[in-house]
């Protein structure tokens, strides 16, 4: 089934979803960026290709506070913090984002169950809006996503002709659009079949349309005792932009604030870029930024396909191209390691 | 939404500001121990921290007074020329200059804090700057621009 | 694990009637740390002291809070118990609940409330303290004075009798100073080198004082008991060893238009010359701006005339090394250049002279032989105008831009010469203006009255305008106002005399960059505490006497000089320095040697070191790092805030336990 | 009596820039003044009223347009008091407050003393004209 | 010019001045340049770049190379200059191990402001007399430079190389009416509450990736306090928005008197707080105040921070007479 509705009437129909659940839209803000927002009369969806920040955080905060440990004479309470999601949506996710929902869920869903996580996923439909202007940053395709017809959510979305397109994908999906009641009018396919045709025609076109990522995982510790290690982190700054903005990165750290009146227990997001990541009594195992690096692309690109038959942990969505202050990216990377040899072969190339 | 709004009432009807004053060990620290021994009474909020200098003190413990819930910070010093490390409080007084300005500049209330010289003789000084600030504090309410909302719960 | 006590004094009724102790003690019982807790009516007393100690004892304490009066009063009592029973004193904290609790608040309820948190605060920054022990340094047990006048010689005297050795450096071919240059001395007229002379002749023969004339200080290194100090001993081109001050040399040198500094150039010297008969080291020296064989080649007089072989003209500046436990500034005062003063056409006529030049023209080794007569004719002055105060008690911004202070001894040497004068010369007319007549001293005023009384020097309120050499009369037309009686007066003065202001000596700022002690915009020496510590400078080991710490007359410069000896030798009587254990530090691994620390220092107390740290990831890296000097640091903890890193932290009064401190009192 | 001035201490201390205060009463000024013999009050003494608030006796006096304005006592003063900006400000306040009653050249003659140097005459006509 | 600069390091590199090379590196697009440093003729030829997108202050990567044995050439704009001397009076930079030129630049563009004008799918970009001519997927645009010129090279202080061993293209001068405090006053003119208002508004969107304090040539601590579990300010991601203020205000407070204005930090902010204004309060402070002081301008120099004066300096209170609450 496929709805349409003017996109001049999208208002009536973030108020229809909004009576039962919070909807979440990416908005444009000042800056030229844009970012997700609780939608309240009059917030446009935003035209622009992502936001700033992934989708990840409505899953995957950056902060989220587990506990609260009081201190009453000799006892000691403690209040779980974590809190049961009430239902929402995510209208306008690209389908890079709404794929990275699928990585995160291998972790964060596997034994031991990450309740937290779940639960915001559980209480979530999912709108995949379709990417009606690529850009040169994108590489998604090299990850088996098709952003001419999105193929995760809940929802299938496009905007062509001046409307906008709504098709089911799941039955959250359906009961989704079925609440939203009247404003929703049934479509026939034409629009949106040209439309991902003309996506797909400018996918083909992409700079990066030919990037592929190499299956490394026979070659682990031939990729690892790579050379070029060196001098692609020798400039690296060790911040952590690239890990906050990506959807897939999703390490985490757990601290203690004593507040005067007790201990709160958050965790936060952490990066593998900094140096302090996994510090431990005995020190941190990765000394420099080179193997700062290196783990974080030898994770994305070759331990996470080892775990995860063959799935690297990266959509292409390209914030790390943008975002990296000295723009040093995932692509450079993939790029520098197809085609690795194995170690003493090829040396005197 | 209306408890917290309660709870924010609530909060403002039983307030009492909170004051954190640094002294310097050897003017400012005598001057509020020679208040006490002319018992000229200033009130109780004010807490006092004894630090050698007035250049020990780090703007970082300023901010973290305001962290945990003080609603007012003052950092009290030998006059100038009289530090007894001779050159303090002239760096204490710069310091505390740009602090404070980048806390009016981040749109915190600049009565909120102060630097005050006064000396180990000066006990009846210290007594009124005490008193004044508490007054200019109480007018300003709850500091709630640089504040932690962690650290107010109770 | 710490194990807290917590001691609360009642006071007697002191802390007790406004505080709740009873309560105070047992809202100690539930902080965290704590183990035990009690009152008792005075903590300070022997008996509170030992029941603070066998509670320690007992509960095996590790760190102990007392809530008393204020640390300043009885910290140091309980920290002196503690450690008569082999706890570190500095595990323990005061909790001031009297003099900033119940002394300032009457409501018992919010006493209690309040001495409660500081008594928290106390014990959150107990808490966190870490025993501190001071560091000690050795005493190198040789002083140097620098400066060899009254001052100088006067610190060197006191310190050598003490049995310490001490060594004086001095710019001058001979010391002596500026009080050898004096005529008398008021109020009592004494004759100022038959007194100084006796001085110079012990401090020359004195076994423990070792005299560098005609030297300077070129550098100094180290600290407080550690100084090493570069001494340039500048090329007398005479053997010191050999010469005998016969004086045969000066006889025959041929070079004779050197102006003679000691006569405040009022005549000539020679080439070579011992400045006067008295000098100590009575040693030629030979002027090398002057000295035809050091400039031409050609003479070499005397060294043929020298029956010793002394003269060596090749003789090169030798530098010495010598370490010393102390250092003392003496380096005294000069004149201010006062031809800027142009309406008192000094440049002008020879007749207008300094008070200094005054000096020698009465004194009976001067270029005169005490004759007072006028440097232009060789008359003797019948009219003689005194101008005090010439650029002192002067702004910075005024026109001639003098000295903002009052160089204090004007008014007395000026009625001294007043008085001299009119003893040896009655009918001679004086005329003193004055601004005020300063007096304060024994006998002072007494002196002035009797050149008002006995003498009749006619003192005249008011200023001189204008002093303008008139060609006809040969004399000095003075245009002048007296403000009391609202004239202006027109005098045909013989001479004119200038109290002009006096200033530290040029050398002293350059000393003062090497001793890291402070100035002030006067150049003169800062002292540590105004009031209690004038003779210390505010850097360790430093001291400071006479003229060059401030203006003053010879006694006063002489106590100073006894005051500073004295301090001096309760140093060097010391084998070992112990130190303020509340030091600043800092962690190598952190500090990134920006040098802001060292900007900061008010002591000179860090120094950057290159050193090699073996890295976490097993290489070696040169890092430069900050390391302080405990024994200099005096824990202001100025370095600390300055340091970005957070490398520099000062031990007592750590980041960590100041914010425990704000964390406790802000609940 | 109420000034027909109406000029104040505030005022004269403005206009002139001078602080009185901080006059050592050395009277360096007084002794250097070419003019004094011409003049009721001196250069000292000006300071000193100024300080006192005496203006109105100031302005009453000629001795205001004594002045040469020859900068001697600015120049001596070793406290940078400037006295004779202070006189200038007062008659400048004269002439301020005489608004277009300015003294005209035909009512010099009678002001003007026959000892007086024809430099104070030329000072006292630009003083006068402004 | 980017053909000079390689031709002098090839001659520097083949003489044996210097023994690398620290530039800018081509990335896949135009806009995506990378630090790097080549050793040899080659690489220079392959991916040595210098066009309108070489904004990074390569003077903070000296700190780690000038460590090294044997000296390295570095390209320097103006603005890096400031930075390398202040560097160097911090003993962060071995001078003698670097061998400055100095390169002419009059304003780096913002990729970003392309973007924010909806300029999308970048492929290429061309200067041609002042203009931008983008390339992109969706057809060419053209852009006069200054309009998407980074907001710090809008407000540039000084075209002048403080520092350099030689110059290759013209020296500047200072930039007397630079405009760079103009945003600064103008939230001085508001109230407290308005400017409360603001931050709140700007910082709030931090997402502490510590982008801004690792790129920041004057941030070289070697454990920064925010990461050291001793200091007490120890902080991963802010919690609460006192923690968002407390970074930034901390950030700023530890490089005043250092801070160069070099604009780094907010060219990179991820989410465009324009975090330099920060900086340029206390440097407008510093002026006003203490007299005109530019950190890196002379290497030597002390930070205003340190200095002070016994009589001149204004007390604190001086800071409540700056406008409304």
């Amino acid at each position: 089934m496929l709805y349409r509705i003017s996109c001049t009437e999208m208002d009536a129909l973030f108020a229809a979803l909004s009576e039962t659940k919070t909807v979440y839209l990416p908005a444009d803000r000042e800056d030229g960026q844009a970012s997700f927002v609780k939608w309240t009369e009059g917030t446009a969806l935003s035209n622009r290709l992502n936001t700033v920040r992934s989708a990840k955080d409505f899953f995957f905060p950056q902060i989220q506070p587990l506990a609260r440990f009081r201190r009453e004479g000799q006892k000691i309470e403690i209040t779980d913090l974590r809190e049961e999601s009430e239902d929402f949506v995510i209208f306008g996710a690209r389908a890079c984002d709404v794929r990275s929902f699928e990585i995160l869920d291998r972790v964060f869903l596997a034994d031991p169950v990450d309740t937290s996580y779940q639960t915001r996923r559980e209480h979530a439909a999912i709108v995949t809006m379709a990417c009606a202007r690529p850009e040169e940053t994108c590489f998604c395709t090299a990850f088996d996503i098709d952003p001419a017809k999105p193929a995760d959510g809940d929802v299938r979305a496009y905007i062509a002709d001046g409307y906008c397109y709504l098709e089911p994908l799941t039955e959250k999906g359906e009961t989704l659009l079925a609440g939203a009641g009247e404003c929703l009018e049934e479509s026939d396919g034409a629009a949106v079949e040209a439309e991902a045709g003309r996506i797909r025609a400018i996918l083909e076109k992409l700079p990066l349309a030919s990037l592929k990522p190499a299956d490394n995982r026979e070659k682990e510790l031939d990729v690892f005792n790579s050379p070029k290690w060196e001098e692609m982190a020798s400039h690296c700054l060790g911040c952590g932009a690239c890990t906050f903005v990506c959807p897939t990165c999703q390490c985490f750290d757990i601290n203690d604030f004593d507040s005067g009146h007790g201990i709160e227990r958050y965790r936060c997001w952490d990066s593998c870029m900094y140096h302090d990541f996994t510090l431990m009594a005995s020190g941190t195992p990765r000394l420099t930024q080179k193997e700062r690096f290196r783990q974080r692309f030898m994770h994305k690109l070759v331990y996470y396909p080892i775990r995860y038959d063959g799935v690297f942990s990266c959509v292409g969505c390209g914030r790390c191209l943008r975002k990296c202050p000295i723009n040093m990216n995932i692509v450079k990377v993939m790029k520098e390691l197809t085609g690795v040899r194995p170690a003493g072969a090829g040396e005197e190339a | 939404m209306s408890v917290m709004e309660k709870t924010a009432a609530a909060r403002q009807a039983e307030w009492k500001p909170k004051i954190i004053a640094f002294c310097c060990n050897w003017c400012s620290y005598g001057g509020a121990d020679l208040a006490g021994t002319n018992r000229l009474s200033y009130p109780a909020n004010v807490k006092i921290i004894r630090v050698p200098c007035s250049c020990r003190v780090n703007p970082m413990f300023i901010l973290r007074a305001f962290q945990k819930g003080a609603d007012g910070v003052i950092v009290c010093g030998c006059h100038p020329g009289d530090c007894h490390y001779s050159t303090g409080n002239y760096h204490a007084r710069r310091r505390m200059t740009m602090l404070f300005s980048m806390l009016s500049f981040l749109g915190v209330e600049s009565a909120r804090t102060r630097v005050e010289w006064v000396s180990a003789a000066e006990g009846a000084r210290f007594k009124a700057v005490m008193d004044s600030f508490v007054e200019d504090i109480t007018r300003l309410g709850p500091n709630e621009r640089l504040e932690d909302l962690r650290c107010k719960e109770n | 694990m710490q194990k807290i006590g917590v001691f609360v004094c009642w006071c007697g009724t002191n802390i007790a009637s406004t505080v709740d102790v009873k309560a105070v003690a047992e809202a100690a019982k539930s902080v965290p740390g704590v183990v035990f807790s009690t009152d008792y009516q005075y903590m300070c007393s022997e008996a509170g002291q030992n029941l603070i100690k066998d509670s320690v004892l007992t509960y095996g304490l590790t760190h102990v809070v007392v809530c008393s009066c204020s640390p300043r009063m009885h910290e140091a009592t309980f920290r002196k118990a503690v450690a008569s029973i082999g706890m570190n004193p500095y595990m323990l904290e005061v909790a001031n609940i009297r003099e900033q609790c119940s002394w300032v608040h009457k409501d018992k309820e919010v006493g209690t409330e309040k001495a409660i948190a500081l008594m928290k605060a106390a014990v959150a920054k107990a808490m966190l303290n870490t025993p501190l022990t001071a560091g000690s340094t050795p005493v190198t047990k040789r002083a140097l004075v620098i400066g060899g006048g009254i001052a100088g010689m006067q610190t060197a005297l006191d310190i050598a009798d003490a049995g310490f050795q001490v060594d004086i450096v001095e710019t001058k071919p001979t010391i002596g100073g500026k009080m050898a240059q004096l005529d008398k001395t008021f109020p009592t007229l004494d004759c100022s080198s038959c007194i100084v002379t006796p001085k110079m002749v012990e401090v020359g023969q004195h076994p423990n004082i070792t005299i560098y004339a005609y030297s300077e200080v070129t550098e100094v290194k180290g600290f407080v008991g550690q100084f090493t100090v570069t001494i340039k001993r500048k090329a007398r081109y005479v053997d010191e060893s050999k010469c005998t001050g016969c004086g045969a040399c000066i006889e025959k040198c041929p070079m004779k238009k050197v102006p003679d500094e000691w006569n405040m150039n009022l005549n000539n010297r020679k080439a070579i010359y011992i400045p006067f008969a008295q000098a100590v080291p009575k040693i030629a020296t030979i002027d090398p701006a002057y000295c035809l064989k050091l400039n031409t080649g050609k003479c070499g007089v005397c060294s043929k005339v020298c029956g010793t072989n002394a003269i060596n003209y090749e003789a090169k500046d030798e530098y010495l090394e010598v370490g010393y436990g102390a250092i003392v500034a003496a380096t005294g005062y000069e004149m201010i250049d006062v031809s800027k003063y142009d309406e008192y056409a000094y440049s002008n006529s020879p007749d207008v002279v300094t008070a200094l030049e005054y000096e020698r023209l009465m004194s009976a080794a001067g270029p005169t032989g005490g004759h007072l007569v006028r440097p232009s004719d060789g008359k003797e002055p019948k009219t003689i105008v005194f101008i005090q105060c010439v650029g002192s008690r002067e702004t910075e911004d005024s026109c001639h831009g003098g000295k903002p202070y009052c160089s204090k001894v004007c008014c007395m040497y000026t009625a001294k010469h007043a008085i001299l004068t009119k003893d040896h010369y009655p009918d001679t007319d004086i005329y003193v203006f004055y601004i005020d007549v300063r007096t304060p001293g024994k006998l002072f005023d007494e002196f002035y009255r009797r050149a008002v009384e006995q003498y009749n020097v006619h003192y005249i309120k008011g200023a001189v305008g204008k002093v303008t050499p008139n060609a006809e009369t040969g004399k000095l037309d003075v245009q002048a106002a007296d403000l009391l009686l609202m004239e202006q007066l027109q005098i045909e003065a013989d001479m004119v005399v200038l109290a002009a202001a006096l200033e530290p000596h040029r050398s002293a700022r350059p000393l003062a960059t090497m001793l890291t002690a402070p100035m002030d915009t006067n150049d003169f020496f800062t002292e540590a505490h105004a009031k209690l510590r004038p003779v210390e400078s505010a850097t360790a080991g430093i001291y400071l006497s006479g003229f060059c710490q401030g203006p003053k007359d010879i006694p006063e410069t002489v106590s100073q000089a006894g005051a500073a000896a004295a301090k001096v030798i309760g140093l060097l009587s010391k084998n070992e320095l112990v130190g303020n254990p509340c030091v600043a530090h800092s962690d190598e691994w952190m500090c990134n040697g920006c040098s802001q620390c060292e900007n900061v220092c008010p002591y000179g107390a860090i120094t950057y070191e290159e050193k090699e740290f073996r890295m976490p990831d097993r290489t070696t890296k040169i890092r430069r790092v900050a390391s302080v000097n405990p024994a200099v640091c005096q824990g202001c903890g100025a370095c600390t805030v300055t340091c970005p890193s957070g490398a520099m932290d000062l031990r007592g009064f750590t980041n960590q336990e100041i914010m425990a401190e704000v964390d406790a009192l802000c609940l | 009596m109420a000034s027909v001035y109406q000029v104040t201490k505030e005022e004269i201390e403005a206009i002139s820039g001078v602080n009185p205060l901080k006059c050592m009463r050395c009277g360096r000024c007084t002794a250097t003044c070419p003019s004094f013999d011409n003049m009721e009050y001196h250069p000292h003494q000006f300071v000193a009223m100024v300080e006192r608030g005496e203006i109105e006796k100031l302005v009453r006096s000629a001795s205001v347009f004594k002045c040469m304005s020859c900068m001697a006592c600015l120049e001596r003063c070793p406290r940078q008091v400037q006295p004779a900006k202070l006189i200038e400000a007062v008659r400048l306040a004269v002439i301020r407050k005489q608004e277009a009653n300015h003294l005209r050249p035909d009512d010099l003659p009678a002001l003007v003393d026959e000892d007086l140097p024809q430099q104070a005459i030329v000072s006292a006509y630009r003083k006068f004209t402004k | 010019m980017q053909r000079e600069l390689i031709n002098r390091a090839r001659e520097l590199l083949a003489d044996g001045t210097v023994d690398r090379v620290l530039g800018w590196q081509a990335g896949q697009f135009a806009y995506d340049i990378t630090p790097a440093v080549f050793t040899d003729a080659g690489e220079l030829e392959a991916h040595f770049v210098y066009n309108e997108f070489c904004a990074d202050n390569l003077s903070k990567y000296l700190i780690k190379e000038s460590e090294k044995e044997g000296k390295v050439l570095a390209f320097l704009k103006p603005c890096d200059t400031y930075s390398f001397n202040q560097l160097v009076t911090e003993h962060r930079i071995r001078r003698e191990h670097v061998y400055v030129i100095g390169v002419e630049s009059y304003g780096k563009a913002d990729v970003e402001k392309l973007r924010a004008r909806g300029i999308s799918g970048i492929t290429g970009v061309e200067t041609v007399s002042g203009m931008l001519k983008v390339h992109t997927m969706y057809g060419d645009e053209s852009v006069p430079l200054n309009e998407v010129m980074l907001d710090r090279c809008l407000t540039c202080k000084s075209k002048k190389h403080v520092v350099y061993d030689e110059l290759i293209g013209e020296d500047g001068d200072v930039v007397a009416d630079s405009g760079r405090f103009d945003m600064v006053e103008k939230l001085e003119r508001m109230t407290a509450k308005e400017r409360f208002s603001f931050w709140q508004g700007e910082l709030s969107r931090c997402i502490r990736c510590n982008a801004c304090r690792n790129v920041c040539p004057a941030c070289t601590c070697e454990n920064c306090v925010f990461d050291n579990p001793g200091s007490g300010l120890q902080n991963r991601a802010a919690r609460d928005n006192f923690e968002e203020k407390l970074f930034h205000i901390i950030r700023a407070y530890h490089v005043a008197g250092r801070c160069t204005d070099c604009g780094e930090c907010s060219r990179v902010c991820p989410e465009h707080i324009p975090l330099h204004l920060l900086n340029r309060k206390f440097i407008k402070d510093f002026n006003e105040l203490y007299g005109p002081f530019q950190a890196g301008e002379v290497s030597g120099q002390m930070s205003p921070m340190c200095a002070y004066t016994e009589t001149a300096d204004p007390e604190a209170s001086v800071v409540r007479k700056g406008g409304a609450e």
